[in-house]
């Protein structure tokens, strides 16, 4: 029984959430709010997790976190919607909707090609964004403070709660994306990642799974990018920028696509390395910054998610050498 | 079982990552200020205005710390707390700076955060300043919307915004009788670039309503390749070219324009051109009319203050101070001038900030480029005496600036409660020249 | 066209070349149902063509393929594969990197028509499904083993057992013991003869041992450059002058070397 | 009128021809060895740094001045010799065979380091070498002036194209790099040495993007940063021209030329919008750009 319990995902989930959120009245404010951040980062990551585990890698989610972080804000600034729960699932629903509309253009493609690609659409966008005077331009915008359930917590609390909301967000979030790598058809994603043409031939769909991926990425991405803009309480065009996108594929690469919560691990750890390295050596973070990605891609090829892929049960054990 | 231990060993091991973090990130000085400084140090903007800003900066606190500036500033430090500098690379868009803010602010506990060069993380960073009570002086930026949009606490601009570099340069045209019977304008595509092109077309359509506007080009920041805009400006004959790039850009302009009769031309004008003159030397064309955002450098006033800091400057580092470093010691002044008068009020105790804010709200003090009054936004906002030039050859052939009219604060700047764009569209109501 | 609904699968006048190669020239195949049909040829004969171009793999220039009456020329190999048309290959075509028990569970997904997001693939029903059919092909053994570390003939097993899950009408199979040694081809052989027996099936084959060959066929097509040159019962065929001059001649040569 | 269509064929072509040298080497990497290398701005930037180092030594030999063009292809040889096998040896050649994104993420990771290793090596100081540019005086044209050695760019990316162009299709060694960019495996069985290839692919692109920051350097003030830009507009050209194709980034850098030009002249609000344009305009009716009909998926 008690073994049981233990390995059921839901409960596993239940105690860490709640262990963080503890955990989150102890640690410092800042410390507080650089997870925050990381689990906006690291839902990203998860898209990026879930089109992995179906063969694709996209180098332009930089797209949907912006169109996320985009629609949050304008609903923030123009409609007066700041409920910050009700702006991740509106961002998560619109954003979804963008990836299905382009996830056909782009599933037809593999590899580096849907990497560029996706790389492309989040340029374009990006190109659109600093043109637009009305949303900022390249300043960007302040998005208003958030509110839960009608109430506003007063500015000591307001990152604590905001914390609070982003644990139990991606609490969920992972439980439920665990059930689809673990059900039938997450199987068969991870089948087509080893040979599409294999999955054609017994009669699935691989460009089905590609466009349901991506729109899970999209969804996921578009969730990051509101929770982002919600924490910093600013939203600018760099969100779209290439290099966001890279730190997104960095993440992704980092955990590896074997386990969850690796990727927002992964995701502290990029953002503490980049904000300790930016702290204590001002002119050449970029330096340390590059040479702790190239060096975790050496070591850590698999990503960090396969040192305790046991943690969370995945069918694949052994990564392809 | 071995699941459930692993999530603890996993769990307690990120904890313990994070407790050592703590012990390194909390040490808390007494009788010391910490200063987070916000500035570019990579990326395009680091050559022209970060790095140089920098350097000021850095030696003007190592000489506050030893006590050897001038008086007013003779007194150690700040009101003789060492003053403790955290330099932070302010490239990586608003939303990054935003969260490098409250790094310096809530892991390492600065007393105050002195930076931003970027009009977008001046948007961004006040509203977050205010909500974590972080005392915060905008140095260099240009923007006039941060307190015209929007009021703040903690908040202050130590430097006039980019409105006068505009309307001073308006005003120099027709006071030394340019033909402006047509003008055209370059400036990069984001808001300094529009906002400086705006200013300045309008404030010339205000003093001289028939000039027309020819070609107003805005090229993409850091594109770096101006072949084609220079045909298009040659092509329009506009007898001025209005021009507000800065850094690489403004530099790769020069270099492609000279070559091409661009400045023989046509009458140039750059609103904040004088910052590239150290790194291009005699490669700087002639006969241009030039602001430096302020009476820096070689517009600078003549004063014993002013005299000190070039001089100083010019030792260290071999190139005379352009505005860069100029308005980063400004920034560095006024703070120090509100720490000692709040200090002074609350018993030559270290203020906290809310003592500070207060002494800050409408100070004044002398800078090397001239009286510098908190008269706008509530004392929140800077305005400062501006001077415009014109770039000739001296005698030994070496480029400098000729022909300088100076503007008192008043009559370049809006009065305290009118935007900036209000106050030129009224045709500057209330100017005091 | 009205012996074409009796038969189940029919190829009329197939033509396909790859540049200056002939690979299948005006190929007329019937399949009725149940035969058991073996397919002989020297290598670039245009065997393991003419199943890419029944699969929906390749497209044929000229001709067309007719299922169950229905014209599927121009079908992709899912499509195919769904109407009741599947394949093993010549290199077995499974999931390196996982077991031979999730090798069939995947298969197993494929062939329902939906699948549930939130319900654990390894449920107790896909789990009884995926023993039996590890029992029926004697592979019991290996059902835990990640599938890249497998010997070839429990590779060549697997791969058919896959494409048998969909419960196929046709299951064509390209070579099944290639790439398996001489003594493991027998028994090979017989757990997939004993495997197949229970069900209702059509079975193509490729094959180069014209022992296997007579043994677990009643029928023969021999391939000669792209074109059938005997088409009929195993005796027949493997007399006929033309399959002992450019077919069974060579590889039987080769088998004695 | 006539005289302002030519002046905006004239300016697009100069600028083309930048764009073209510039996403040149970037293109030819990709079509060898699937890599978006995108540390190639880093290269590039690299070049111009060093033509700026070596052109001032070079004058103060005083030899004629023409010979600067040599230092500048010196420069532009010494940065790739130094720069192939750091990256291609050291750092690339473990991921091969691996996830193409990998490798893009690492080339993002390198170009990180490159930024910080111009400012280590080279300050922070703008340095200027204008001197080339007076070379070749400057031509008079309608009303407007032309500097020669912006008009001479247009030579050098005719030239560099011609040449890659022409080793690749007529020589037996450009003959190899085509079978390995067609198929790496089966020119590996026929005995072809596949990381020589990649090798010598690799050299030649981060030549190709050295000698374009070489070229650049007269044009502007070198410092820290310059990268950025040329990263995505090299980028966009092999966008609209199609991944891995040198006609197509011929197409894609006119494509992209012309219409600044004409922009910049006719329509300037669209200006910094004109590029984002073509590219999204190809990205939906042409995914794959202009010169790559698209692929069958790969199994």
């Amino acid at each position: 029984m008690l073994r049981n319990l233990l390995n059921n995902i839901i409960f596993q989930s239940v105690f860490l959430m709640t262990t963080l959120i503890l955990m989150g009245i102890f640690i410092p404010n800042w410390l507080v709010f650089v997870v925050t951040k990381a689990i906006a980062y690291g839902l990203v990551g998860l898209g990026i997790i879930t089109l992995m585990r179906g063969g694709l890698v996209s180098f332009g989610q930089g797209f949907v976190f912006g169109i996320g972080g985009y629609s949050a804000g304008l609903l923030g600034v123009h409609a007066g919607l700041t409920d910050a729960i009700l702006l991740l699932f509106i961002s998560f629903i619109v954003t979804g909707l963008v990836g299905l509309i382009i996830a056909p253009l782009l599933a037809r493609y593999r590899d580096i090609f849907f990497a560029m690609l996706s790389l492309a659409f989040s340029m374009v966008l990006y190109g659109i964004l600093i043109k637009i005077d009305a949303i900022g331009g390249s300043d960007g915008f302040v998005l208003p403070e958030s509110t839960y359930f009608g109430i506003k917590p007063t500015t000591d609390y307001a990152d604590y709660v905001l914390y609070v909301v982003s644990i139990l967000v991606a609490g969920f979030v992972s439980i439920l994306l665990r059930y689809y790598y673990n059900s039938t058809p997450g199987l068969i994603a991870l089948a087509v990642r080893e040979n599409e043409l294999r999955v054609e031939y017994l009669g699935s769909s691989a460009f089905k799974v590609a466009v349901l991926n991506f729109t899970i990425a999209a969804g996921l991405g578009g969730m990051g990018g509101a929770l982002n803009g919600i924490a910093l309480g600013h939203i600018d065009p760099e969100f779209t920028y290439w290099t966001t996108s890279g730190e997104f594929v960095f993440i992704s690469i980092l955990a590896g696509y074997l386990s969850v919560p690796a990727v927002f691990l992964a995701a502290l750890l990029l953002e503490l390395v980049r904000s300790f390295s930016g702290r204590y050596f001002p002119d050449t973070w970029q330096l340390i910054l590059g040479v702790f990605l190239i060096l975790s891609i050496i070591f850590i090829p698999s990503g960090i998610g396969s040192f305790f892929k046991n943690f969370f049960d995945t069918f694949s054990k052994n990564k392809k050498s | 079982m071995r699941i459930f231990r692993q999530s603890l060993i996993l769990l307690s091991s990120v904890l313990a990552s994070f407790l050592t973090f703590l012990g390194t990130a909390n040490a808390d000085g007494h009788g010391e200020f910490k200063l987070g400084v916000v500035t570019f140090l990579s990326g395009p903007a680091a050559e022209p205005f970060g790095v140089p800003a920098w350097n000021g900066g850095k030696l003007f606190i190592k000489l506050l710390n030893e006590g050897k500036a001038p008086a007013p500033y003779n007194k150690k430090g700040f009101g003789g707390m060492k003053i403790t500098a955290i330099p932070i690379d302010e490239s990586g868009g608003a939303t990054k700076q935003v969260q490098e803010f409250r790094n310096l602010v809530q892991r390492d506990k600065v007393d105050a955060v002195l930076g931003y060069v970027s009009s977008g993380d001046c948007m961004a960073i006040p509203s977050v300043a205010d909500e974590l009570k972080a005392l915060t002086v905008l140095y260099d930026c240009g923007t006039p919307r941060v307190f015209e949009d929007a009021s703040y606490k903690y908040v202050f601009r130590t430097a006039a915004h980019a409105a006068m570099d505009n309307i001073a340069i308006a005003k120099y045209l027709i006071e030394k009788g340019h033909d402006i019977s047509s003008i055209a304008g370059i400036n990069q595509n984001y808001a300094w670039g529009k906002d400086s092109w705006k200013d300045f077309s309008v404030s010339i359509k205000k003093l001289s309503p028939n000039s027309e506007i020819k070609n107003e080009l805005f090229p993409k920041i850091f594109s770096g390749q101006y072949g084609t805009e220079i045909s298009a400006l040659l092509n329009s004959k506009a007898k001025v070219v209005h021009s507000s790039l800065w850094g690489g850009d403004l530099q790769s302009f020069i270099l492609q324009a000279k070559p091409r009769g661009f400045f023989k031309r046509t009458q140039v004008v750059f609103s904040a051109g004088d910052h590239v003159m150290p790194g291009l030397g005699n490669k700087y064309p002639e006969g241009v009319i030039l602001g430096a955002r302020g009476q820096y450098g070689m517009m600078a006033p003549d004063t014993a203050l002013n005299a000190w800091w070039y001089k100083t400057y010019m030792d260290e580092y071999g190139v005379f101070p352009a505005q860069p470093p100029y308005r980063m010691v400004q920034g560095l002044m006024g703070l120090k001038m509100a720490i000692e008068k709040a200090m002074e009020k609350n018993g030559g105790k270290k203020p906290n900030k809310d003592q500070i804010a207060d002494a800050f709200k409408g100070l004044e003090f002398e800078a090397p480029g001239g009286l510098v009054q908190m008269k706008l936004g509530n004392g929140h906002q800077a305005i400062q005496p501006h001077a415009i030039g014109k770039t000739a050859k001296d005698k030994n052939g070496n480029i400098t600036v000729t022909d300088i009219v100076r503007y008192k604060a008043s009559c370049v700047n809006p009065p305290n409660g009118i935007k900036a764009v209000d106050w030129i569209n009224a045709g500057f109501p209330g100017a005091d020249c | 066209m009205l012996d074409i609904s009796n038969n189940l699968l029919s190829a009329k006048n197939i033509n396909k070349s790859f540049g200056a190669v002939i690979a299948a020239n005006d190929v007329n195949i019937d399949i009725q149902k149940g035969e058991k049909v073996s397919l002989i040829g020297s290598n670039g004969a245009g065997k393991t063509t003419f199943m890419n171009m029944v699969t929906g793999y390749l497209k044929p220039d000229t001709g067309n393929i007719y299922f169950k009456g229905e014209e599927i020329t121009k079908l992709n190999p899912r499509i195919i594969t769904q109407k009741g048309i599947s394949r093993s290959f010549q290199i077995p075509q499974i999931f390196e990197p996982m077991s031979a028990w999730e090798n069939l569970l995947v298969a197993l997904g494929t062939s329902k028509q939906k699948n549930s997001f939130f319900k654990d693939a390894r449920s107790k029903n896909n789990a009884r499904y995926i023993d039996e059919m590890l029992e029926r092909f004697s592979l019991n053994e290996f059902a835990h083993r990640q599938v890249s570390e497998l010997p070839g003939g429990v590779r060549k097993l697997l791969d058919i057992a896959m494409a048998l899950v969909r419960k196929p009408d046709i299951l064509l199979l390209d070579e099944p013991t290639s790439g398996v040694g001489a003594e493991e081809k027998y028994p090979l052989m017989n757990t997939l003869a004993k495997a197949l027996s229970g069900e209702d099936l059509t079975v193509i084959f490729v094959e180069h041992d014209m022992d296997i060959v007579q043994n677990y066929s009643d029928r023969i097509i021999a391939f000669y450059q792209g074109a059938v040159i005997a088409d009929g019962n195993n005796q027949d065929v493997l007399n006929d002058k033309k399959v002992k001059e450019y077919v069974t001649g060579k590889t039987q040569v080769k088998a004695k070397s | 009128m006539i005289d302002e269509i030519l002046t905006i064929i004239l300016d697009g072509a100069i600028y083309a021809s930048w764009l073209f040298i510039v996403a040149l080497g970037l293109t030819f990497v990709f079509g060898v060895l699937k890599i978006l290398n995108i540390a190639h701005g880093g290269i590039y930037a690299l070049g111009a740094y060093s033509t700026a180092t070596l052109a001032p030594i070079f004058y103060s030999l005083g030899m004629p001045e023409q010979f600067v063009v040599l230092t500048m292809l010196i420069s532009a040889l010494a940065v790739a010799i130094v720069i192939t096998p750091i990256m291609e040896r050291g750092i690339l050649r473990r991921f091969y065979g691996q996830d193409e994104v990998l490798i893009v993420l690492v080339t993002y990771a390198i170009y990180l380091v490159l930024e910080d290793v111009q400012k280590l090596i080279w300050g922070m100081n703008s340095l200027y070498v204008s001197e080339p540019r007076e070379l070749l005086g400057a031509l008079e044209f309608g009303s407007l002036y032309y500097v020669g050695y912006d008009l001479a760019l247009i030579g050098l990316a005719i030239f560099c194209g011609l040449t890659l162009w022409f080793v690749l299709n007529k020589t037996q060694s450009g003959k190899i790099v085509l079978a390995v960019i067609n198929n790496p495996e089966i020119s590996g069985c026929m005995g072809v040495n596949i990381n020589k290839v990649y090798l010598a692919a690799f050299f030649v692109g981060a030549f190709l993007a050295a000698l374009s920051g070489s070229f650049t350097a007269p044009l502007i003030s070198v410092q820290v940063g310059i990268s950025v830009a040329v990263v995505i507009e090299s980028f966009a050209v092999v966008i609209i021209g199609g991944l891995g194709s040198i006609p197509g980034a011929v197409i894609g850098a006119l494509i992209i030329g012309m219409a600044r030009a004409a922009c910049v002249h006719k329509l300037p609000e669209a200006e910094i919008f004109i590029m984002y344009f073509c590219m999204a305009g190809m990205l939906i009716f042409k995914p794959k750009g202009l010169f790559e009909g698209v692929q069958a998926r790969k199994i």
